[in-house]
């Protein structure tokens, strides 16, 4: 079943070069994502087997971030369908398949139980989404590739020599499949083992994009198309964090906890101070979304750091920040389509002009703020008491402090392009709201409300569990 | 066996001390095809008792694809680039060499204070793929030129694929494969990338690549 | 419980109706105005019951999320606080329903609406939170709400601003307030009010979580120098939502600092006389500032942190009086400040709500383009006055009463509290009496400024008196001032039940009359007055029956030409005061070099800047900006540099961890 | 119900007190003005004349002016009055006692002043308008002063009512907080020349109207209303100066009469002293005015700090 969740897309893509009608291709997309988010509604229920010698299995914080990927591909899928309208000149062929092989990939790092394959997996999406950037085939976009292409495949790098550093540590163990690690943990060489955690997490924050890797978040984020935006905001990073989960599950298992959480700690305030610093007077709506991504990726890793309630925080938190995120970047792709740009300063009362948008642009803003109901105040609340609880009250100071800093930059812009009197009048029709731009990120709000006003049962105990594999209750 | 050994790593970053000095483009990839060929024959040197399939496989391709088929590509990559020279490097070649030299000293002291859990072949690996991977890294960070950073990346995954070599007998083919085809991929979107580089801004130079900045 | 739980039901059902049926308009304005006054109603009996038969009430359907719980109870603290917000609502709503008429066509009402209710929806349930995320909830609920009900006249760049300002300010309240509750709850192991209730907390905690309680809550009262935003916001929104704000929203503040107080219960002494401190610095310093208004709205604004001042005044005693062991001088502070709080909701809704009325009509709020108005708009003209007397605090009027008690608490506090206590509790008179008499000034300012005299406004003007829609609300109000100054019984006693509930302790038996006692006596000589000038009128009636009234100009002193514009303008008048306090406030007066030899015209404006805006928040924010632009080098572009920073995060790494 | 009568007819004799001998003062100091002066000067019972004659006359009324401008005098008139009832005057007990009085004392005075300043704001003349602006700030000043004075005369005599505060509350305390009390009383004859437009601080006797403060204000009035605030301005002198009194003269003789007669002879020397001060003294610039009165208040804060010091504690 695995299998074919990762196979089929790919056997879609190449099918998109063989398929003549655009309208063909997108609604095979549509297709592909609506049966991916079908198995994976399957795998709540049974979960399903191993396969490949056990490099293929899904655990429950598999499970966890497969169900984000597939969710947020089934409704960017849909948004595409009305963006892809709006884009004649632009060859559709290359981008949907470059999509699903991303899906592939993303899903592939979900399920891969082997750390080579992982790492394998991460670097093909890293490929795979530095094509999905330049679809609008700007000498800006193009930067924005190269920077993204250039520094992830470095930090990738980085973690490969982690994962073949862990490799010596396992000498004893003489595998790298996770579940072998994990049951042998004690009889993983130390110094080695501190060693990979290093270069790992430096790789793999290289991917999540923390400070200081994150150099390419907001020039690619402000380059790329809404709808990559938010699937790279979204599933492409939480992917990334479950790398660095899966070397924290390690070092559990390995009573180098400490070790582990002091680092992660450290990036996550510093990721924290540098989105803050820039979100203030940041003048690009898009690339103020990729600093907040940064932010938000640093209280991921902040949340793992302080330990304890923190760990379920941060689950939590990814799956809000996911949704959150997915959001403004449907509505980045609403206004860059109505404007045709992204600068703030272009953007006034959108709340006039595109009513519908507009309020969806100030509920994602709030959704990102963490405003209740919406579950990023919970969760953002959660890892507050984490540091209060550990007693970490600096970091508690920091981290609020940061935060307010955050929303006061971030407040400024998104208010200023909500608000106010309209510019001018768009000048035609043809760019008028259609529901099918609207609904899909309807959704994602309504998702990011749901998760904070209620958690079903079945939910709150799979995080339970995965905050179980770093040591939570 | 061993002496060969030896001389073979010596040959790996002497070619990437030149790859440092040497300040035309097309030179740099050829000696970095050179310097991937080299790396494909220390497999034979390291496991010359005990060889296997898997292990010919590996090197093999290895040898192909780095040594032939992505300087062939670079090749393309900058065929209609005007400019053949790392003219105005951010570092200048002789700081650069000398860098290199301190981090190739710092590659044996690192190494020497890791302890390698059992034996092998030459205490030259590991020193020697780790200043491997510092000039990779060098050159990514001083040079100006697209297609001396994307060289200077594959430099970095020369040195990371000499410490895999290390551990060859254990990881699993696919692995190693995969691995390989990743790498290739990476050199093959970014040679397209920066042949669009040189479309749209008509030079390769990535120090004018600051549009986006804050 | 089940009547306030319908109310609610009702307020929320009632705003996704109007939602839904935006576009009809009249089925949406009925919509507004019939579950308006049904939810209010019902409210009310609710909240009445609680105070009337101290019975509070739960309500826990067990229904979990995460981190809280939903649970919500009335006690008579939440009781009291209820009652005022639905009176409040009551009125502001229905006046909104007649103010917004006029924008029918050109703005969407049914969304206006919908967020009145939401806004009252939140605070409803902040209000009977007994949880502490489930209060956190219903807080920022009614930050958002209210931020939109402030920018609906978005098109003006003051207002975005005005509300950016509020959203920043009460958001990073918040996360005060957050951090507060989190210590609480870490400590009691739930974050259940009714847990941290049974846990003692240590003194030199109990301090941290105050100054956090004051600065999360004081933001959103409006402590001086934290109350920044209210300045702005008040202008900006429309006149019943500036009233909803002063009288509920920042109210809220007070309820949320009083839970706290509730729940900590012991506090060192110091904490009292900061909150007693904080209270004469906001009393006196937002009256002064209010002085210095030419704005009538923001005028008001500033009254409202000075009355949240004279409320502090009374916690600061309240807090005090506890630390002291007097019981008897705490149940007056916190019933006086309890009291004020009410006071305060319907005179300053009045006030707000008839100066709605006067920028409607005028469409300017410049105090000083006014003049003369009480001819043509004498319904509003007399209830601003009622408004005035009100929030002076001159007898007959419910502001009196309320003075009186804090009065009382402070000199009681004179009575029985040892040197320093004495020495803060005189120095909480000298302020109250400072604030009375300023506050007097000061709308003897604004009510002759824009009700007396002539009009000062170039152009000839007629204006028409509001609309009963307007004017019943206001006249609604103005009978609640005038019946809580003449017949304060029944409101004292349910301030007295709300402050047992904060001090936990029942009233000691005959410590009510004793209270009431000296205020029954104060309305009997009030009707005495009353009596000796219903004497002399009928004397001067009689006198002037058989004499000549003539009815002329005014004396303008042999002046030739007088001209409306020569009449003592609102800045003119206040500017002596102003000099004798300029130390304190940042009073400028502006005047133009003369040019020439024979200036043909000149000019002459003063102004009052804020002092903690302008010379402490500003200033840290630009700091705070320059400092981030400073470190912009850090995204400088260059890809190598980017690499290098990896490189030595790595090798920081290396070292600190392995070496 | 007896007792309830009783009560009624002790506040008609009050209230007939206060009528009668009120105005009486002005007579006493206008007539020590003249003495200084070296003039014969008017009869003593000139302000009964005047305020008789102005009754007698019909009124003229600015059409700028509204309601408030009518009603003003007799709320001033009212308040001031009742305001007599909460102060003891020799004999005659205050009729209105309770704890907390002093507050509605200081309220009353400021209710019937903020209607005398809305009653010159409403004729829109700039004149009046700068009197008003001038009482009010003075008089914000003068209602810290007073308070602080009660609070430190509350110190002394453990009392809240003005009964209780000055009559028999400060008997003792003379012998052993005598400065403080003489503070108090300086503090206090500052208050009331204030309150009462005296000289030091306003000239009533001047003709520059914009040199004036609390003439000026009433400039537009005539007529039956000018005789209200006359007679206002009357008993507002005299019932400060009787509680001046209540602290000058701790004690009581349990004669009705013999303590009427002292209390009358004492506001007979106050009057004097007004008068005396008036005619020695020049008007102070009005820049300075706030200056006195913040002396006021200085007074009133040293006397505190005096009676805490020194006092029961």
């Amino acid at each position: 079943m695995l299998f074919v969740l990762i196979v089929l897309p790919l056997m879609m893509a190449g099918l998109m070069f063989i398929l003549p009608s655009k309208r063909a291709r997108i609604s095979l997309l549509v297709l592909t994502a609506l049966f991916h988010l079908s198995c994976v509604v399957c795998f709540w229920k049974i979960a399903p087997q191993t396969q490949w010698h056990g490099f293929l299995s899904l655990d429950v914080l598999g499970l966890l971030i497969l169900s984000i990927i597939s969710v947020l591909f089934v409704v960017v899928s849909f948004y595409l369908i009305a963006y892809l309208k709006g884009e004649e000149n632009r060859s559709t062929r290359f981008f949907i398949a470059c999509l699903l092989v991303f899906l592939s990939a993303m899903t592939l790092v979900t399920v891969s139980r082997h750390l080579g394959l992982l790492w394998i997996a991460i670097e093909a999406t890293t490929l795979f989404s530095a094509i999905l950037i330049n679809f609008h085939r700007t000498p800006r976009g193009i930067e924005a590739t190269w920077k993204f292409l250039l520094i992830c495949s470095v930090g990738i790098a980085m973690a490969l020599l982690g994962t073949l550093f862990l490799a010596v540590a396992a000498t004893n163990i003489k595998s790298l499949l996770l579940e072998d690690l994990l049951s042998n943990a004690p009889a993983l060489i130390e110094s080695w083992l501190k060693l990979s955690v290093i270069f790992l997490l430096i790789g793999y924050g290289t991917k999540m994009g923390l400070v200081p890797m994150h150099s390419w978040k907001p020039d690619t984020y402000g380059e790329a198309p809404g709808p990559v935006g938010a699937l790279m905001s979204g599933a492409l990073t939480s992917c990334a964090f479950l790398a660095i989960l899966r070397v924290g599950q390690i070092c559990h298992q390995a009573d180098q906890m400490a070790f582990f959480q002091s680092i992660t700690l450290l990036l996550g305030m510093l990721s924290l101070f540098v989105a803050s610093v820039f979100i203030l007077g940041q003048t690009d709506f898009k690339r103020m979304l990729g600093y907040s991504s940064i932010e938000h990726m640093g209280i991921l890793v902040l949340g793992v750091g302080l330990g304890g309630a923190g760990f379920y925080g941060s689950l939590y938190h990814m799956l809000n920040n996911a949704f959150a995120k997915g959001l403004m970047f449907l509505v980045a792709g609403n206004l860059y389509r109505y404007y045709r740009n992204s600068k703030a300063h272009h953007i006034q009362g959108v709340l006039h002009s595109y009513p519908q948008t507009g309020i969806l642009l100030l509920v994602g803003f709030l959704c990102v703020t963490g405003f209740p109901p919406f579950g990023t105040f919970f969760s953002e609340l959660l890892i507050l008491n984490a540091a209060v609880t550990g007693k970490h009250y600096i970091v508690a100071f920091l981290y609020v402090l940061f935060l307010g800093i955050i929303f006061i930059g971030m407040s400024k812009i998104v208010l200023k392009m909500a608000f106010g009197e309209p510019q001018d009048k768009p000048a035609d029709d043809q760019y008028r709201e259609s529901i099918s731009m609207v609904v899909p990120l309807v959704i994602l709000g309504l998702i990011g409300l749901l998760l904070g006003i209620f958690i079903p049962s079945y939910l709150s105990e799979v995080l339970q569990r995965a905050s179980g594999f770093l040591g939570g209750q | 066996m061993e002496a060969w050994l030896d001389m073979t790593l010596v040959l790996v970053v002497l070619l990437g001390l030149f790859m440092i000095g040497s300040n035309r483009l097309g030179a740099i990839i050829q000696i970095f095809g050179l310097q991937s060929v080299v790396l494909g024959t220390i497999p034979f040197l390291m496991y010359f008792s005990k060889i296997e399939i898997h292990i010919v496989i590996v090197s093999l391709v290895a040898m192909v694809l780095k040594g032939f088929l992505m300087p062939y590509f670079l090749f393309w990559a900058i065929r209609h680039v005007s400019i053949r020279r790392e003219v105005s490097p951010l570092i200048g070649f002789g700081s650069t060499l000398f860098l290199s030299g301190f981090l190739i000293a710092g590659s044996f002291i690192l190494s020497s204070r890791l302890i390698f859990p059992y034996p092998v072949m030459s205490d030259f690996i590991i020193p020697a793929s780790f200043s491997t991977i510092m000039m990779g890294f060098l050159l990514l960070i001083s040079r100006a030129k697209a297609i001396t950073q994307v060289v200077g990346y594959l430099v970095m995954e020369n040195g990371i694929f000499l410490f895999a070599l290390l551990l060859l007998e254990k990881t699993p083919l696919l692995v190693e494969m995969g691995i390989l085809l990743d790498v290739f991929v990476g050199a093959l979107v970014m040679g397209i990338v920066v042949n669009h580089i040189s479309d749209h801004f008509e030079h390769t130079d990535t120090s004018h690549l600051t549009v986006l900045r804050d | 419980m089940n009547l306030f739980l319908t109310s609610w039901y009702v307020l929320m059902a009632a705003s996704f109706l109007m939602l839904l049926s935006a576009r009809v308009k009249k089925i949406c304005g009925y919509l507004f105005l019939s579950s308006l006054i049904f939810s209010c109603l019902t409210g009310l009996v609710s909240a009445i019951h609680v105070l009337c038969f101290n019975t509070p009430e739960v309500f826990r359907p067990h229904w979990q999320f995460p981190f809280g719980e939903f649970y919500i109870g009335i006690d008579a603290l939440s009781a009291f606080f209820l009652l005022l917000f639905f009176v409040l609502m009551l009125a502001a709503g229905i006046y909104g329903y007649g103010y917004l008429r006029d924008y029918a066509g050109k703005r969407s009402l049914g969304a206006h609406y919908c967020l009145y209710h939401w806004l009252s929806a939140s605070i409803m349930l902040t209000l009977v939170a007994k949880n502490a995320v489930l209060f956190l909830i219903g807080w920022e609920l009614m930050t958002v709400s209210a931020y939109f009900l402030i920018t609906f006249y978005d098109e003006k760049e003051s207002v975005r601003k005005a509300g950016y300002i509020y959203l920043i300010a009460t958001h990073t309240g918040t996360f005060c307030l957050l951090a507060m509750f989190l210590l609480m709850g870490s400590r009691a192991g739930s974050m259940n009010f009714d847990q941290m209730m049974a846990v003692p907390f240590s003194p030199s905690l109990v301090v941290v979580l105050f100054i956090l309680a004051l600065i999360g809550f004081g933001v959103k009262a409006g402590f001086i120098p934290l109350h920044i935003w209210l300045p702005h916001a008040h202008p900006a929104a429309p006149s019943h939502i500036s009233a909803l704000l002063s009288g509920a929203v920042i109210k809220i503040g007070i309820y949320g600092l009083i839970r706290f107080i509730l729940i900590v219960k012991h506090f060192p002494l110091g904490c009292g006389i900061l909150l007693l401190v904080i209270g004469a610095v906001s009393g006196v310093g937002g009256v002064l500032y209010a002085l210095g208004q030419h704005e009538i709205k923001k005028l008001l604004a500033y009254h409202s942190i000075e009355n949240i001042g004279i409320i502090t005044l009374g916690l600061g005693m309240g807090m005090m009086g506890q630390a002291f062991n007097q019981d008897t001088v705490a149940f007056i502070g916190y019933a006086g400040a309890l009291l004020h709080v009410f006071n305060h909701a319907v005179f300053k809704g009045l006030l707000f709500l008839s100066a709605g009325s006067v920028i409607r009509t005028t469409h300017t709020g410049e105090i000083d383009h006014m003049g003369g108005l009480l001819k043509m708009l004498p319904w509003t003209g007399y209830l601003f006055l009622v408004g005035s007397l009100s929030i002076c605090g001159l007898p007959f009027f419910n502001g009196f009463i309320s003075e009186w008690l804090v009065y009382q608490a402070l000199l009681g506090g004179v009575f029985h509290f040892d040197i320093h206590g004495i020495i803060f509790s005189c120095l909480g008179v000298a302020s109250l009496a400072l604030i009375g008499g300023l506050a007097a000034y000061c709308f003897a300012k604004a009510f002759g400024a824009i009700f007396l005299g002539k009009n000062r406004s170039k152009e000839d003007c007629h204006y028409k008196e509001s609309s009963f829609v307007l004017c019943g609300p206001m006249v609604g109000l103005a009978v609640i001032c005038a019946w809580i100054g003449l017949f304060p019984s029944m409101m004292v006693s349910f301030s007295l039940q709300a402050a047992q509930a904060i001090m936990g302790i029942t009233v000691p038996l005959g410590m009510e009359e004793t209270i009431l006692d000296p205020l029954l006596k104060v309305t009997s000589v009030l009707w005495i007055a009353v009596f000796i000038f219903a004497i002399l009128f009928i004397l001067k009636k009689s006198l002037l029956k058989t004499r000549p009234v003539r009815e002329t100009e005014t004396w303008s002193c042999g002046y030739a030409m007088p001209s409306s514009r020569m009449q003592y303008t609102a800045s003119s008048f206040a500017a002596p005061v102003l000099r004798i306090f300029r130390t304190l406030l940042v009073f400028q007066i502006k005047t133009p070099k003369p040019k020439k030899h024979f200036p043909a015209e000149t000019s002459l404006s003063s102004s009052v800047l804020d002092a903690s805006e302008y010379l402490f928040f500003r200033p840290i924010l630009y700091l705070i900006k320059k400092l981030s632009r400073k470190l912009n080098w850090i995204q400088s572009g260059h890809t190598q540099r980017y690499l290098l920073y990896i490189f030595f995060f790595l090798l920081t790494l290396l070292i600190w961890k392995l070496h | 119900m007896a007792q309830k009568i009783l009560a009624i007819i002790s506040l008609w004799l009050h209230l007939t007190f206060i009528l009668v001998s009120s105005p009486f003062l002005l007579g006493v100091i206008g007539k020590t003005k003249a003495f200084f002066a070296g003039k014969w000067g008017p009869p003593l019972f000139q302000p009964y004349y005047d305020i008789a004659k102005l009754l007698r006359k019909g009124c003229v009324y600015s059409t700028t002016t509204t309601w408030i401008f009518r009603a003003a005098p007799m709320i001033a008139l009212a308040a001031v009055l009742v305001s007599g009832f909460l102060v003891p005057m020799g004999g005659f007990n205050a009729p209105a006692q309770f704890w907390g009085d002093v507050i509605l004392f200081v309220y009353l005075f400021a209710l019937a002043r903020f209607f005398i300043i809305l009653a010159a704001l409403d004729t829109g003349s700039s004149f009046e308008g700068i009197g008003a602006s001038r009482e009010a700030t003075f008089s914000c000043l003068s209602e810290v002063a007073l308070f602080l004075n009660f609070t430190a005369l509350a110190l002394i005599s453990k009392n809240l009512s003005i009964t209780g505060l000055v009559g028999g509350g400060v008997s003792l305390p003379w012998q052993i907080i005598g400065p403080a009390l003489t503070l108090v009383v300086i503090s206090f004859f500052l208050i009331l020349l204030c309150e009462n437009s005296r000289i030091p601080v306003d000239d009533p006797a001047t003709h520059l109207e914009l040199t004036m403060i609390h003439e000026v204000m009433v400039l537009d009035h005539s007529g039956v209303d000018l005789a209200y605030i006359l007679y206002g301005g009357a008993v507002k002198l005299f019932v400060l100066g009787s509680f001046l009194m209540a602290i000058l003269i701790p004690f009581k003789t349990q004669n009705i009469f013999m303590d009427t007669g002292i209390f009358c002879s004492g506001m007979t020397g106050l009057a004097v002293a007004i008068g005396v001060i008036e005619s020695v003294m020049a008007r102070l610039r009005l820049n300075r005015v706030p200056y006195f009165l913040i002396s006021a208040v200085i007074f009133a804060v040293f006397a505190l700090i005096i009676t805490l010091v020194r006092g029961g504690h």
